[in-house]
């Protein structure tokens, strides 16, 4: 897995490439926590995404709760098909914000 | 079709339970006639396997009445009841086998406890019946020792050695594979012909509902949604049917934000 | 602010006590219902299980009774013999040895020792049955859980306590007595001969009793508390270890009370 | 007599870093069967899950340890087994906390439960655990 963290239009972007597996997930989960811990608006990007597991998606939970609690934004942009057949099984489509891109959350409104 | 075979042999009305302070059953309806099959259906938390434990008598309702042959069931004295259940065959969800007894120990229980015959004739009326459940040559295994759908046919045997007039089956094809489970709905449809008795199965799968139902009750958190014959139910009009029919569409409806606070609650640093 | 939740709770656990001392008060009066009326009724209880239930309570508890009210026999000789010296009346130990053992400890050890191991079993085996739907499946084949599970218990425990108690008494008496006899140069006969002059069958009769009622005690509350286990594998794990812990608190409370009642 | 297609035996060291070379591997023989995307994805990320338990549960990251998978098709049956050497793992343990409930923890127990039709500890071999994951293929292509 590879990612790269860019900021724009006031929003930070992560993005993820590969497989969030048991091998790569505390790595997601601590640069997610150290983003955060900046308050920005993060937006995760899974468009490229090939593979996610439990541990994948508890890492964005805990993102998520954390962003909730600390009053920040925290959404997931182009979510990759096996991405979202994953977040499906977990239930959890519906709790987080999810976008198909940086343009579509823009139109929604600002930050 | 006859008044014979209108002939109700459990009557349920207005039935309301609790456990605790939560209503489990609400107003539930039904009557079960002679030689039918009924089919109690519904999603997990429906109600379904509490309805089936009063119609057994195992539950005392909070209102309402059940009754079986016409009678009240709290107006049978322990003993009528005794009497009464031995005219009621069941087959317990996990088989319910006695763990200590061997197959055919098993099959014979009823038997020992109940009549006087001779055990020579005990064991042959016991044999009798594994042989109609295809468990014959299996008498000395103990309960331990039989896999999944063995279980299910050994208690099935237990369940019809007295030669019961009422039938009742608690998820005959749960934990089974597609296969044993459909030659079980296969084997209780032919008991229903040889023995012409009632026949009472709870399930939560529709494949096996539909193959042997000849009416369907289905139960929606301690509701009747609906009652009638499998093409009724599956030609309902009523939503909540067709969406436990479709599965899955319903099954659980997640509130977010409950969702998420659960996932969460208690970990550090949140 | 604090009181009223505590009085609550106080309150909400008083009724769940005196439920359950009812529940089980129930239980042996169904259980002696059917010992005495089910062979009337054309539903014995049967022979076999009860004779099952006396190897598994009283046959196979024989010998830690016995090794156990014979070390207690041996420690109460030693204690009493010290404890005498001081008065010079070490002779003394014998009655004291003979009343204490067979009013007192024989029948408290055996208790104790059998809630240990059937009281756990019990419980452990109507709870995996209650659990596995074994209890309803006999209730829907129109048989009494009571009288095919709980009566035989009694029963067994009605006959086998009194035995294992006089067996103890027995084993903690010569135990005293070897002790005895080697210090104080008492021959084992002559220890027994004494012990048989102070004692009267009042004595005996006492820890006698005293065994029924705790045979009884044992056999509802291991009963009870197999009969009320949910939850699982932990639940039952939680209903054989209050099944003993329950049961030897009763026992000893209970004793108290026949001590206070019987021996002033 | 239904016979028996062994798919797939391996062996892969209990690290994370092999679990993407299994996967590759389970994906491939599944592909090969003709199973779409959305059939084989779940499986894969089953299969992935139960190493990912025994990984962290029953080695708890030790990577000297070794995990076997056997992929066995029996007529119109998959069967996953997954065969490790660690300490006896509870039965109660594999199964997952009410609908509705899930933990962090318990959401991999809950995709394996979701996923395949029949999960089970089974005893098979003397020492360790046998994770014996079950699916039926219906209506699905299996050549």
């Amino acid at each position: 897995m590879t990612y790269l963290v860019e900021e724009k239009d006031g929003f930070l972007l992560v993005h993820l490439e590969g497989d969030v597996d048991l091998s790569t997930s505390p790595e997601v989960r601590k640069l997610m926590l150290d983003c955060l811990r900046k308050k920005p608006q993060l937006l995760i990007d899974l468009s490229q995404v090939s593979y996610i597991d439990s541990s994948g998606v508890a890492s964005l939970v805990e993102g998520y709760q954390l962003s909730k609690s600390q009053g920040s934004e925290f959404a997931l942009i182009g979510v990759s098909e096996a991405a979202r057949s994953v977040l499906q099984l977990a239930r959890l489509d519906k709790v987080f914000p999810i976008y198909d891109s940086l343009a579509q959350r823009l139109q929604h409104g600002s930050i | 079709m006859t008044d014979q075979a209108f002939q109700a042999v459990i009557e349920v009305e207005d039935l309301v339970t609790y456990y605790g302070t939560r209503k489990i059953l609400d107003r539930v309806n039904l009557s079960i006639r002679q030689g039918e099959v009924m089919v109690i259906m519904g999603g997990s938390g429906s109600g379904k396997s509490t309805l089936l434990r009063h119609l057994l008598a195992l539950n005392k309702p909070a209102s309402g009445s059940i009754r079986l042959y016409g009678k009240d069931i709290g107006k049978y004295s322990t003993r009528e009841l005794q009497t009464l259940r031995k005219r009621m065959g069941v087959s317990f969800q996990n088989g319910a086998l006695f763990n200590s007894l061997n197959v055919e120990d098993n099959v014979a229980f009823p038997l020992r406890e109940h009549t006087q015959l001779d055990d020579n004739t005990i064991r042959i009326m016991s044999r009798m019946k594994l042989e109609v459940v295809n468990l014959a040559g299996f008498e000395e295994l103990m309960p331990a020792q039989l896999s999944g759908g063995m279980i299910k046919r050994a208690a099935l045997a237990r369940a019809i050695v007295m030669d019961p007039d009422m039938l009742f089956f608690d998820e005959p094809s749960a934990g089974l594979d597609p296969v044993v489970s459909a030659d079980l709905d296969e084997l209780i449809l032919k008991l229903r012909e040889a023995m012409q008795v009632s026949v009472v199965v709870v399930t939560h799968e529709l494949d096996s509902a539909f193959r042997i139902a000849d009416r369907i009750i289905v139960l929606d958190k301690g509701k009747v949604l609906i009652i009638g014959t499998v093409d009724e139910v599956k030609n309902s009009d009523n939503q909540r049917v067709q969406n436990l029919l479709n599965r899955r569409a319903e099954d659980v409806e997640v509130d977010p934000e409950a969702y998420l606070k659960r996932l969460t609650e208690n970990l550090a640093g949140l | 602010m604090l009181i009223r939740p505590f009085i609550e709770g106080v309150g909400e656990k008083t009724i769940l006590a005196v439920e359950e001392a009812g529940y089980q008060f129930l239980l042996l009066m169904e259980s002696l219902y059917w010992l005495c009326l089910g062979p009337l009724l054309n539903q014995p209880v049967r022979l076999h299980t009860i004779a099952a239930e006396m190897i598994k309570i009283g046959v196979l508890a024989i010998p830690v009774v016995l090794l156990l009210s014979f070390s207690n026999g041996v420690m109460m000789a030693i204690q009493g013999i010290v404890t005498l010296q001081e008065f010079d009346a070490e002779s003394q130990v014998v009655p004291g040895i003979a009343y204490s053992v067979t009013r007192e400890f024989g029948v408290l050890i055996t208790a104790i020792v059998v809630a240990g191991r059937s009281g756990s079993a019990i419980a452990a085996r109507i709870g995996s049955m209650q659990m596995s739907q074994e209890v309803d499946a006999l209730r829907v084949m129109g048989i009494e859980p009571v009288r095919h599970l709980v009566a035989p218990i009694v029963l067994a425990m009605l006959v086998m306590m009194p035995i294992l108690t006089i067996m103890a008494d027995s084993a903690a008496l010569i135990g005293g007595g070897i002790y005895t006899g080697i210090v104080l140069k008492l021959s084992l006969g002559t220890f027994i001969d004494r012990c048989f002059d102070v004692l009267v069958v009042y004595d005996v009769m006492q820890g006698l009793s005293k065994s029924l009622v705790f045979g009884v005690l044992i056999a509802v509350v291991a009963c009870s508390n197999g009969f009320s286990v949910s939850g699982g594998a932990e639940g039952l794990g939680r209903a054989t270890t209050r099944s003993v812990v329950m049961s030897i608190a009763m026992i000893v409370v209970a004793d108290m009370l026949f001590t206070f009642f019987l021996s002033r | 007599m239904q016979e028996t297609k062994i798919l797939l035996d391996i062996c892969f060291p209990a690290q994370p870093d092999s679990l993407h070379e299994m996967r590759q591997q389970v994906a491939d023989v599944l592909t090969s069967l003709g199973l779409s995307y959305d059939a084989w994805h779940p499986l894969v990320l089953a299969v992935d899950e139960a190493s990912s338990n025994v990984i962290r549960h029953t080695y708890q990251f030790d990577g000297n340890h070794q995990i076997e998978l056997k992929i066995l098709l029996v007529d119109k049956t998959l069967i996953f087994r997954l065969h490790d050497d660690g300490d006896r793992v509870d039965t109660e343990k594999i199964i997952p906390k009410r609908r509705n409930q899930a933990k962090p923890g318990g959401l991999g127990l809950h995709f394996i439960h979701e996923i395949m039709d029949k999960t089970t500890l089974i005893d098979i071999q003397g020492e360790g655990n046998t994770l014996e994951m079950v699916k039926y293929l219906q209506g699905q292509d299996a050549r």
